[in-house]
C-alpha cells in the first residue's frame, strides 16, 4: 500500500450522520438531561391528558373533606375547599407549563430577534433598540405586569403577555452580546463574500451562535416566570380562580402553613422539580449545541 | 411597657375628619376623642359629652360636656372647642372628606362653657350615632390655630395617648400623663405596626414582637388556640357580606331569579368554607348588631326550590354570568365558593378578582345606570355610624346609584326609599324602628343581593394583655390596655 | 532502573531524560493515545527541536513534561520524566506531587506558547504578569519583582520597556506580546525553556527577531531549549539536535546537520521535500508545483519534480485595480472626533490576466487583506476603480454587484474560522449555489459532490461538520466553496499560512492544478516568500498600504530593487543548518504604523520602471527612502 | 474613561425623559379614579368632586404632564394623594430601607453565587456541580413569599433567633436579604459557572499554571478575575429583578420599603407617588447599570482604554 505522505491520517467516522442525528447523538450522552427531558415530556403528557389521568375534578369541592393530609384517597391531601391537591397539580401543569414556557418563548423570540438585529446593524437601530430595552428594564417588572393586567384585565393569557414583556430586554441584551462578537467571525464575512443576504446571515449564521447562552437563560427564566405568575397571584392578579395554577395554589395555600402544609408543599415540589428539569435539560442542550465542546 | 399592635394596613392620615379607613380612624382614637363613642356592643356611650337632649323634630340637640378635660397642649376642652371642631368639619371650604357625615349641620351654639346646642338644617334622627362616629372628633382650637392645614401631621386631642411619630409603617403614641380618666392609661404607649401578610402577623405574635393582632385570619385559629400563651377573641361584627345582583340587567330583573340564587347558596357552608366557621348567616339585609335590626325568614338551602324558581322565570338550564370583587384572598375564596354553589343550579359563574382601582372604575366610572357592566359584585359593608341608616341607605336607596352612592344592585323600590327618608326625619326611636322594619322586610323579599353572612371579628393577643377590645365595625379600643 | 545509579552531579548527564512516555486522552471513541513510548533526552544548554506535522503529539509531549496535560483532560499513562533540578537532584516529574510541580514550573522549566495573542491574561498588566513568577519563586518583594520584570523586558529588547510595565496585553502587537511571554518565561532563569511554536503566528521579520533573541538569551543564561515547530526553516536556524515525530511516535532523532543532510526515515525525507525553499526556482520565470513524494511502505520513495506551468492567456486583464484607496477613521472622545486615519490601502493599482497569479506580499498590517476585502466589497473603498472585464464594480448598482460576486471569490486565511461550525460542509459549499440560484434540488447535491471530488475529497464528506476535518481538508472545502459559483478570479488571503508544510504543499498544488484546468486568475496574498516563489507569475510588494515594488516574480526575487523587498527576503529562514548565519544583525523595532493625522495623506508618486514590467517606488515611504 | 462617563451620563437624559412619559402615560392609563379611591366607598358625589379638585386632577393630560415634568425637574413631586404628605417625604422614609435591603441582598448573593458557581465549574460533572445546580434551582423555584414565611416560622417563631420583620439592626436584615438574594444568587451561580468553564479553557490560564502558580490562585485570581467580566453585566440586570422582587419580600417581612409603597400606591392610584417612585427606580437602575458598566470597564482593560 502506498499513500501520499502529505495526506494526514484522518480517522474516518464510521457512521454517517444527519445534522439532527448528530445532535441527537451528542445529546444522548447527556444522561441527566435525558432524564430531565423525559420527565418534562411526561409532564406534558400529563398536562394534556389530565382529564383522563386525574382522580378527581380539580374544581369540585368536597366540604366534607377540607384540608386533609395525604391519604390513600387523596395522595396529596385536599385544600380548603376539599379539592384534591394531586388532581389540581396535574391540571395545574397545563397552566404552569403554558405560563412558564409560552411567556418565555414569546419574550425570548421577540428579544432575541431584536438583539440580533440590533447587534448586526449597529448604529442608530442599535441605539434605538437598546434604549427601549433600557426603559423596559428600568421599569420594575412586577409593576409592568400589574399594569398589563390592570389594563388588559386578569386572566392567564394576560399573565403570559405580562411576563413575556419583561423577558424581552434581557434576551435582547444576551443575543446582542453574542451577535456583536459573532458578526466579526470570519465565517460571517465569508457568507457576505458569497453574497448572502443580511436577513439570511442573521438567521443562519448569527442566531444559532446566540442560542447556547439564550438556552441557559431561557431555562432559568421559565422558573422565574412561573414564580412571577405566583407573585402575581400573591398580590391577587394571577390566574383566574379556580384555575389550579401552581403559583396560585402556593399563594392561596400560604395561609395554611402550619395548619395544612400539604396545600403548599406539593405545588412547591411540583414547581421545584419542573424548574430543575428545565435547567438540567437546558444545560444538556447547551452542551450538545456548543461547537467548542464538540471539538473535544 | 408599650403595647405593640399588628395591623394589616398602613394608616392613610392623622386627621380623622379627612380619612376614610377604619384603621386610621381607630388609630386616631388613641389621640382624639369625640363627644360620644361605642362600647363593645355598639351601644352609644358618652365620652366627652355627659348627656344630651333632642327636640321632637330632630333638628336641635343640646349637649352637656364633661368638665376638667385638657388637650395635650395644655389648653382646656370646652364648648368653644366643640363649636370650632364641628363647624370646621361642616364647612365645605375645608374640603374634608368626612363632611358628608354632618353636612346637615347649621351651626353650633355655645350655651355656656360646658353646654352646646347643635342646630341642624334638616331633621336628622341619627345624629347622636353620627356624633359617635370616629371621624367626628374634638380638636384643640389652639393647635388648629397654630398648625392650620398641618394639623393633619400634628394631631392634638384629649385622648389617653399623645402623638409621637408616624413614619413609613409605624405609628407611635405615648402615655398622656394628664388624662382625665384617673389612673389611665396603664401602658406607656402604643405602637401600631403595619404587617400586611397574615402569616407574618401571626408569627410576630408568636415571637412576642406584637401583643395584639387584629383581623386574625380565621384559618389560623385552630393553630393559635393550641398555643398556651395566646388568646383568640371572637367578636360579632357589623360587617355584612353579600353579592349584589344588578337588578336592571337580565336575568336579574326577575325577583324569582334573585330568590333562586339565594336558595341555591348554602349559607352555613359559606361560613364554614370562607370564614372557617367564624361567621353567622345574614338574617336581614343588615347585621344583627345594628340598631333596628329585624330578623327575616331565612332562605334555606334548597337546590330543588332554586331550580324550580329558575325554571319558572324561564331559565331551566341556568345561565352564565360574572361576579367580581377585590383581589384579596378572602374575597377570591368567597367568589369561588359562590361559583361552586351556583353551578349546582346550572348558573355558570365567571370569577373576576379585580385590582382595587379597576374595581372602583367598574363601579364608579358609570354615569348612567344602563351603562353599568356590573352583573354581580361581592362586597362587604359596615355601617361606620353603627346605625341602620348608614347600614342600608348607601346600598339600597333608589337615589344612591353609583356614582352618587354605593347601590351597585341598582335596586329601586319606592316604598323602601320612602322608609329611608321617613326614618331620617324623626329622632323618635319607635318611629324609626317601624320604618326600618318595613324596609328590611321588603328588601329581603326583593332579594337584590345574595345574602351571605356577617363575619366575626377575630383578634389574637398575648394572654397577659387585657383591656383591649374590638368594635363591631372593625375599629378597636386600646385605651384600657394593661399588662399583667 | 537496572543500571548503576548515575552520579548525581556528572556534568555530562542530561538535564531531561524522557523514557517510554505514554500520554492518553479519554475521548468519545475511547482512549486515545497521543504520545506513545517516546524517549529522548536534552543536555544542559542545548537546543532540541521537535518537528512533525500537526497532531503528531509535539504539544502534548511538552505539556506532559510540564505536567500541564492533566488540566487538558490528558493522563500520563506511563514512562518517566526525569529532570535534574538546580539542586542537582534528579526527580521523576511524572510522579511528582502538585507542590513540587509548582516549584518546578516557571522556576526550573519555563514555557512559551504558540499563541501570543491569547497566552497573556487580558486583565492583568504586563508588569504584574512577569513579576508574578518572580515573586512566587524567588520570594521577592513587590518592588523587587517589578524591577526584575523591567530588567527582563529590557533583556528581550522591547523598546520603551518601562512604559510597558503598566500596560495591558491588548495594547501590544503580536510580536511584542511574544517577547513579553519570553521575558516572563525567562524571569526566573530556568534551566529549560520549552518553546511551543513560539513564532508560527508571527511575521517573518518578527520571527527572525524572536529566534535571534532566544538564541542570545540562551547563550547568556546557559539554558537548554526544547523547541517545538513544524517549520523546517526554523529548525535549521535554531536546532542542535532534532527529534522528528509522527503520530505520537518518535521517527528519527539526531544532530541537526545530519538530519537535514541525510534523513534516514522516509517520513523525514517527505517532510523535508515539502518544505518550500526560497530560491528553488531562481532563474525560472514560471511557477511550478511542489514535488510529490510517494512513500512506499517500509521506506524508500520516489521523487517527482513537476513541470513548469504556463497558464496565462490573453492580454486583456480580467481584473484591474486603479488607484484604490481604503482608509479607516480613528475616532475618539464624546462626539467621536476624528483623530486619525489608517491608510490601509493607498493608491494601489495592479491588474491580473486570465490564468495569471499575482502575489501580494508584505508584513502584517501593510494592507494586503484590506486590498482583497475591498475588491470583494466587504469593505467600502474611498476612491479608485475596480474593473472586472473593464466594468467598474464600484459604479454598479447593488443588485448587479451582488451578482458579480459569484465571479470573484475569496478564500480566507483560517479555514476553520471561515466555515460556520454549526452547518455541515455540504451546506456551506451549497450556499453560493442556493444564494445565486445556480442550482436547485438534486442538482445542488450533485454539484457539491462534484466540487468535493475536484478538491480531492469524497462526496460523502458533505454531511460532516467542519470540526471533523483536518486543517488541510478544511482549506480544500473552502476552496470548493469558492469554486462553487464558477468564479474567474480567486483571492486567496494567506490561504495556506495556517497549514503544515506538507499540507501547504498539497493545497498549493491543488490551486495550481485548478488554475491549469479552469484558467483561474489568482490574487495570492501571503507573507511567505518561499511559497510565493512557487505559485506566482507576478509579485507586488506592499508596505504601509502602498505598492513599493511590482513586477514579474523572477525579476523581483532575483533582483529586488526596493530596500524593503530586500529586507523581507533576508528575514526568511533558510531550511539548511549548513547555511545558517547566527550572526546576522538583529532587526530592531516594530513595523511602522499606517495611522496618520486626519488630513495628512502620505505622498504617493508613480512607480519607476526598472526592468520589463518591473516597477519600483523611488520616493520615501515610512522608514525607507 | 472620564469622557466615557460623561457620554454615558448624557445618554441617560433621553432615557429618563422617555421613562417619564411612559410612566405618566402608564399611570393615567390604569383604570381607576384616584379621587374616588381617596374619598372612599361611602363618599358622596360632591365629596369626590372636591377631592378631585384638591388633587389637581383636572385639565387635559398634556397639561398635567407638563406640570408634573416641570415640577419634577425642580425636585418637587407633589403631595401624596393618599396621605397628603409630600411625595419626597413618603419616599424618603422608605428609600434607605429598600436600598440597604437591595444592597445586602446583592452582596451576599454575589458572594454565594460566585462561590457556588466556581465550585460547580471546578468540579464540573461531579456531585458538587449537581449540588450547586440544585441549590441554584431552589433559588429560582422557591417563591419568596413561601420561603420567607418558612424562614420566619423557623428562625423567629421556633428558634427565636431573629426578628420576624421590620427595619432596624443587622438581625433584621438577615432573613429578608437572604430571601431576596436567593434568586439572584441562583442566576449568578449559573452564569459564573458557565463563564468560568469557558475561561478555564483559555490559553492564559495554562500560562499561569506554566509559571508555577498554585492551583488556588489559578482559580481565584487568573480564572475568576476574567470570568467576572460577563458576570458583572448580569449583576446589573439582576438589580432590576431585585427592585421588583422586593415587593413580595417587603410584604412578608413587613419591611418599610419602596416596594410596598409602590403596590399600595398603585392600588390607591396615588399618581404622584407612583410616578416619582418609578422615576426613582429607573434612575436608580440606570445609575446602577452605569456603575456596572464602569466596573465592567474596570474589570476589562480592553474596554477601559477605548
Ligand atoms: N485535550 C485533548 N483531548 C483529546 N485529544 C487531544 C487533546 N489535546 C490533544 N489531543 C490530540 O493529541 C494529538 C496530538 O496533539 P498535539 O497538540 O500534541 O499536536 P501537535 O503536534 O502539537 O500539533 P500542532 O502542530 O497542530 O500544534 C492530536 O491528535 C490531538 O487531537
Ligand atoms: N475595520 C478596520 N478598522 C480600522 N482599522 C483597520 C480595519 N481593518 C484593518 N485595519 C487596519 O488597516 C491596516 C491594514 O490591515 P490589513 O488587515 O489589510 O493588513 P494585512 O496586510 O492583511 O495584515 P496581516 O498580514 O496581519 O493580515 C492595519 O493597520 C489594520 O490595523
Ligand atoms: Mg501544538
Ligand atoms: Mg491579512
Amino acid at each position: 500500500m502506498s499513500t501520499a505522505t502529505s495526506a494526514p491520517a484522518i480517522v474516518v467516522a464510521s457512521d454517517m450522520r444527519t445534522p439532527l442525528g448528530e445532535f441527537w447523538r451528542r445529546f444522548r450522552r447527556q444522561k441527566v438531561a435525558l432524564v430531565a427531558g423525559a420527565f418534562l415530556l411526561a409532564l406534558l403528557l400529563v398536562a394534556i391528558f389530565a382529564p383522563w389521568i386525574a382522580p378527581y375534578d380539580p374544581a369540585t369541592p368536597d366540604y366534607m373533606a377540607i384540608l386533609q393530609g395525604p391519604t390513600a384517597a387523596h395522595w396529596a391531601g385536599t385544600d380548603a375547599y376539599g379539592r384534591d391537591v394531586f388532581s389540581r397539580i396535574l391540571f395545574g401543569a397545563r397552566i404552569s407549563l403554558a405560563v412558564g414556557f409560552l411567556s418565555v418563548s414569546l419574550g425570548g423570540l421577540v428579544g432575541v430577534s431584536l438583539g440580533v438585529i440590533s447587534g448586526y446593524y449597529g448604529g442608530l437601530i442599535d441605539s434605538l433598540i437598546m434604549r427601549v430595552c433600557d426603559v423596559l428594564l428600568a421599569f420594575p417588572g412586577i409593576l409592568l405586569a400589574i399594569g398589563v393586567i390592570a389594563i388588559l384585565g386578569p386572566g392567564i393569557d394576560n399573565v403570559i403577555y405580562a411576563v413575556a414583556v419583561f423577558s424581552v430586554p434581557i434576551f435582547a441584551r444576551l443575543a446582542r452580546g453574542s451577535t456583536l462578537s459573532l458578526k466579526r467571525a470570519v465565517y460571517v464575512d465569508a457568507a457576505r463574500a458569497i453574497g448572502v443576504k443580511d436577513r439570511v446571515i442573521m438567521m443562519r449564521h448569527l442566531l444559532p451562535g446566540a442560542l447556547p447562552n439564550v438556552i441557559v437563560y431561557f431555562s432559568m427564566r421559565i422558573g422565574t416566570s412561573i414564580l412571577t405568575a405566583a407573585s402575581l397571584s400573591f398580590i391577587g392578579l394571577g390566574a383566574q380562580p379556580p384555575s389550579p395554577e401552581w403559583g396560585a395554589m402556593l399563594a392561596d395555600g400560604r395561609s395554611y402553613i402550619g395548619v395544612a402544609d400539604n396545600v403548599t408543599l406539593f405545588p412547591g415540589i411540583a414547581i421545584f422539580v419542573t424548574v430543575l428539569a428545565f435547567n438540567l435539560l437546558g444545560d444538556g442542550l447547551r452542551d450538545a449545541l456548543d461547537p467548542k465542546l464538540r471539538m473535544a | 411597657k408599650t403595647l405593640v399592635v399588628g395591623v394589616p394596613d398602613n394608616l392613610t392620615g392623622l386627621d380623622p375628619t379627612n380619612v376614610n379607613d377604619t384603621l386610621s380612624q381607630t388609630a386616631m382614637r388613641t389621640v382624639y376623642q369625640g363627644l360620644f363613642g361605642f362600647d363593645q356592643d355598639m351601644k352609644i356611650v358618652p365620652v366627652l359629652a355627659e348627656s344630651f337632649e333632642a327636640n321632637d323634630t330632630a333638628t336641635e340637640f343640646t349637649i352637656r360636656l364633661r368638665k376638667g378635660v385638657k388637650f395635650h397642649d395644655g389648653t382646656d376642652f370646652n364648648a368653644n372647642a366643640v363649636k370650632i371642631s364641628l363647624e370646621r368639619l361642616a364647612n365645605p371650604d375645608n374640603k374634608l372628606s368626612r363632611r358628608s357625615l354632618i353636612s346637615m349641620l347649621d351651626r353650633v351654639d355655645v350655651i355656656d362653657d360646658s353646654t352646646v346646642k347643635i342646630v341642624l338644617k334638616t331633621p336628622f334622627g341619627a345624629l347622636i350615632n353620627t356624633l359617635a362616629h370616629p371621624a367626628i372628633v374634638i380638636m384643640s382650637p389652639a393647635a388648629l390655630e397654630k398648625y392650620g392645614k398641618d394639623i393633619a401631621r400634628n394631631p392634638v386631642g384629649t385622648g389617653a395617648f399623645k402623638f409621637k411619630r408616624w413614619a413609613a409603617d409605624t405609628f407611635e403614641v405615648e402615655k398622656n400623663e394628664h388624662y382625665w380618666k384617673a389612673g389611665w392609661p396603664k401602658v406607656d404607649g402604643v405602637t401600631l405596626r403595619s404587617v400586611p401578610e397574615n402569616g407574618s402577623r401571626f408569627a410576630m405574635l408568636q415571637a412576642g414582637e406584637v401583643q395584639y393582632v387584629t383581623l386574625f385570619p380565621p384559618e389560623l385559629v385552630p393553630v393559635a388556640e393550641k398555643l398556651p400563651n395566646l388568646l383568640v377573641v371572637k367578636r360579632p361584627s357589623i360587617v355584612g357580606w353579600y353579592a349584589a345582583m344588578n337588578t336592571m340587567k337580565k336575568p336579574f330583573t326577575d325577583p324569582r331569579v334573585r330568590q333562586a340564587l339565594n336558595y341555591a347558596v348554602d349559607k352555613a357552608a359559606y361560613c364554614k368554607v370562607v370564614e372557617s366557621g367564624f361567621c353567622t348567616p345574614l338574617q336581614s339585609p343588615m347585621p344583627d348588631l345594628l340598631g333596628f335590626f329585624e330578623p327575616q325568614k331565612p332562605y334555606t338551602f334548597d337546590v330543588a326550590k332554586a331550580k324550580a324558581l329558575l325554571a319558572e322565570a324561564g331559565y331551566p338550564n341556568g345561565f352564565e354570568t360574572e361576579i367580581f370583587a377585590l383581589n384579596n384572598t378572602n374575597q377570591i375564596r368567597a367568589m369561588q365558593f359562590l361559583q361552586q354553589q351556583l353551578a349546582q343550579v346550572g348558573v355558570k359563574l365567571t370569577v373576576t378578582p379585580l385590582e382595587s382601582g379597576v374595581a372602583a372604575q367598574r363601579i364608579w366610572g358609570v354615569q348612567k345606570p344602563e351603562d353599568a357592566t356590573v352583573q354581580m359584585q361581592l362586597t362587604g359593608w359596615s355601617s361606620s355610624t353603627g346605625d341602620a341608616d348608614w347600614g342600608l341607605r348607601p346600598l339600597l336607596w333608589g337615589k344612591g346609584f353609583p356614582p352618587a352612592l354605593f347601590n351597585v344592585a341598582y335596586y329601586k323600590n319606592d316604598k323602601v326609599d320612602a322608609d329611608f327618608e321617613g326614618a331620617l326625619e324623626t329622632a323618635d326611636p319607635a318611629k324609626r324602628g317601624a320604618f326600618y322594619a318595613d324596609a328590611q322586610k321588603r328588601i329581603w323579599e326583593d332579594a337584590p343581593w345574595i345574602f351571605l353572612g356577617a363575619s366575626q371579628l377575630l383578634t389574637a393577643q398575648s394572654k397577659n394583655l387585657s383591656g383591649v377590645y374590638m368594635l363591631p365595625d372593625r375599629g378597636f379600643v386600646l385605651e384600657g390596655a394593661e399588662f399583667k | 532502573m537496572t543500571a548503576a545509579p548515575v552520579p548525581v552531579a556528572a556534568p555530562q548527564s542530561p538535564l531531561v531524560r524522557v523514557d517510554g512516555l505514554n500520554v492518553e486522552f479519554a475521548t468519545e471513541g475511547g482512549v486515545f493515545r497521543a504520545v506513545q513510548d517516546l524517549s529522548f533526552h536534552i543536555d544542559p544548554g542545548e537546543t532540541l527541536a521537535v518537528v512533525g506535522e500537526s497532531g503528531s503529539g509535539k504539544s502534548v509531549t511538552s505539556l506532559a513534561l510540564m505536567r500541564l496535560i492533566e488540566f487538558g483532560g490528558g493522563r500520563i499513562a506511563g514512562g518517566k520524566l526525569e529532570f535534574r533540578g538546580r539542586d542537582g537532584v534528579v526527580r521523576d516529574l511524572a510522579s511528582a506531587d502538585a507542590q513540587t510541580m509548582n516549584r518546578v514550573r516557571g522556576n526550573e522549566i519555563a514555557m512559551i506558547f504558540q499563541e501570543p495573542m491569547t497566552s497573556l491574561n487580558p486583565v492583568f498588566t504586563i508588569g504584574d504578569q512577569i513579576a508574578e513568577a518572580v515573586r512566587l519563586h524567588q520570594g521577592a518583594s513587590r518592588a523587587e519583582a517589578r524591577a526584575e520584570a523591567l530588567a527582563m523586558l529590557e533583556k528581550v529588547r522591547i523598546p520603551g520597556a518601562k512604559g510597558l510595565l503598566d500596560r495591558h496585553p491588548h495594547q501590544l502587537s503580536g510580536g511584542m506580546r511574544q517577547r513579553v511571554m519570553i521575558a516572563m518565561a525567562l524571569a526566573c532563569r530556568p534551566k529549560l525553556l520549552v518553546a511551543d511554536e513560539p513564532t508560527t503566528a508571527l511575521d517573518v521579520t518578527i520571527q527572525a527577531q524572536i529566534l535571534r533573541l532566544i538564541r542570545i538569551l540562551q547563550d547568556e543564561m546557559g539554558m537548554a531549549v526544547l523547541f517545538i515547530t513544524h517549520d523546517m526553516g526554523v529548525v535549521a536556524e535554531v536546532a542542535d539536535r532534532v527529534l522528528v515525530m509522527n503520530k505520537g511516535r518518535k521517527v528519527e532523532e539526531g544532530v541537526a546537520e545530519e538530519i537535514f543532510a541525510r534523513p534516514q526515515h522516509a517520513y523525514t525525507r517527505a517532510l523535508l521535500a515539502a518544505v518550500p525553499r526560497l530560491g528553488a526556482l531562481a532563474g525560472e520565470p514560471l511557477p511550478r508545483r511542489f514535488p510529490l513524494v510517494e512513500i512506499k511502505e517500509g521506506g524508500g520513495g520516489a521523487f517527482t519534480e513537476a513541470p513548469p506551468q504556463d497558464t496565462v492567456t490573453g492580454s486583456a486583464p480580467v481584473l484591474e485595480v486603479k488607484n484604490l484607496v481604503t482608509r479607516f477613521d480613528v475616532r475618539r472622545g464624546i462626539f467621536g472626533r476624528l483623530s486619525g486615519r489608517v491608510h490601509a490601502v493607498e493608491q494601489v493599482s495592479f491588474s491580473v490576466k486570465a490564468g495569471e497569479t499575482l502575489a501580494l506580499v508584505g508584513e502584517s498590517g501593510c494592507g494586503k487583506s484590506t486590498t482583497g476585502r475591498t475588491i470583494m466589497q466587504l469593505q467600502a473603498a474611498d476612491s479608485g476603480q475596480i474593473l472586472f472585464h473593464g466594468r467598474d464594480l464600484l459604479a454598479m448598482g447593488a443588485q448587479e454587484r451582488r451578482s458579480m460576486r459569484q465571479k470573484i471569490q475569496y478564500v480566507f486565511q483560517d479555514p476553520f474560522a471561515s466555515l460556520d461550525p454549526r452547518l455541515t460542509v455540504g451546506f456551506s459549499i451549497a450556499e453560493p449555489l442556493t444564494t445565486h440560484n445556480l442550482a436547485t434540488g438534486k442538482a445542488v447535491e450533485e454539484r457539491v459532490a462534484e466540487l468535493l471530488r475536484d478538491v480531492g475529497l469524497s462526496p460523502d464528506h458533505a454531511r460532516r461538520y467542519p470540526h471533523e476535518f483536518s486543517g488541510g481538508q478544511r482549506q480544500r472545502i473552502c476552496i470548493a466553496r469558492a469554486l462553487a459559483s464558477e468564479p474567474e478570479v480567486l483571492i486567496a488571503d494567506e490561504a495556506v499560512a495556517a497549514l503544515d508544510v506538507s499540507i501547504q504543499a498539497q493545497i498549493v498544488n491543488l490551486l495550481m492544478e485548478l488554475q491549469e484546468k479552469r484558467r483561474l486568475s489568482y490574487i495570492f496574498i501571503s507573507h511567505d516568500m518561499a511559497v510565493v516563489e512557487r505559485v506566482s507569475h507576478r509579485v507586488a510588494v506592499m508596505y504601509l498600504g502602498q505598492i513599493v515594488e511590482i513586477g514579474p516574480r523572477q525579476a523581483v526575487f532575483d533582483h529586488p530593487a526596493h530596500p524593503y523587498t530586500r529586507r523581507l527576503m533576508a528575514a526568511v529562514p533558510i531550511a539548511d543548518p549548513a547555511r545558517r548565519d547566527r550572526e546576522r544583525p538583529l532587526l530592531e523595532g516594530e513595523i511602522p504604523s499606517a495611522i496618520r493625522a486626519p488630513n495628512d495623506p502620505p505622498e504617493v508618486r508613480a512607480l519607476v520602471e526598472v526592468g520589463e514590467g518591473h516597477f519600483v517606488a523611488r520616493y520615501s515611504i515610512g522608514d525607507f527612502r | 474613561m472620564l469622557e466615557y462617563l460623561v457620554k454615558r451620563l448624557l445618554g441617560i437624559i433621553p432615557v429618563i425623559f422617555a421613562i417619564s412619559v411612559v410612566v405618566f402615560a402608564f399611570v393615567h392609563l390604569l383604570p381607576g379614579d384616584p379621587a374616588r379611591l381617596v374619598a372612599g366607598m361611602d363618599a358622596s358625589l360632591e365629596d369626590v368632586a372636591a377631592v378631585r379638585k384638591s388633587l389637581g386632577l383636572e385639565g387635559p393630560l398634556w397639561q398635567q404632564y407638563l406640570h408634573f415634568a416641570c415640577n419634577a425637574l425642580t425636585g418637587d413631586f407633589g403631595i401624596s394623594l393618599k396621605t397628603r404628605r409630600p411625595v419626597i417625604t413618603e419616599i424618603g422614609e422608605r428609600l434607605m430601607p429598600t436600598v440597604w435591603l437591595t444592597v445586602f441582598a446583592m452582596i451576599w448573593a454575589t458572594i454565594f453565587g460566585l462561590l457556588i458557581g466556581v465550585l460547580s465549574a471546578v468540579k464540573r460533572g461531579r456531585w458538587q456541580d449537581y449540588g450547586g445546580m440544585i441549590v441554584a434551582v431552589s433559588g429560582i423555584s422557591f417563591p419568596s413569599f413561601w420561603l420567607g414565611l418558612l424562614l420566619i416560622d423557623l428562625f423567629s417563631v421556633r428558634l427565636g433567633w431573629l426578628p420576624t420583620g421590620g427595619y432596624g439592626t443587622w438581625a433584621h436584615f438577615v432573613m429578608p436579604s437572604f430571601t431576596l438574594g436567593l434568586g439572584v444568587a441562583a442566576v449568578m451561580a449559573r452564569f459564573t459557572r458557565s463563564a468560568f468553564v469557558e475561561i478555564a479553557r483559555e490559553d492564559y490560564v495554562r500560562t499561569a499554571r506554566a509559571k508555577g502558580v498554585p492551583e488556588k490562585f489559578v482559580i481565584w485570581k487568573h480564572t475568576l478575575r476574567n470570568a467576572l467580566v460577563p458576570v458583572i453585566t448580569m449583576t446589573g440586570l439582576q438589580f432590576g429583578f431585585l427592585l421588583g422582587g422586593s415587593i413580595v419580600v417587603e410584604t412578608v417581612f413587613s419591611w418599610p420599603g419602596l416596594g410596598r409603597l409602590l403596590v399600595d400606591s398603585v392600588s390607591y392610584r396615588d399618581y404622584p407617588v407612583i410616578q416619582a417612585e418609578i422615576l426613582l427606580f429607573s434612575i436608580e437602575f440606570i445609575l446602577i447599570n452605569l456603575m456596572v458598566d464602569v466596573l465592567y470597564a474596570f474589570a476589562n482593560p480592553e474596554i477601559r482604554y477605548k
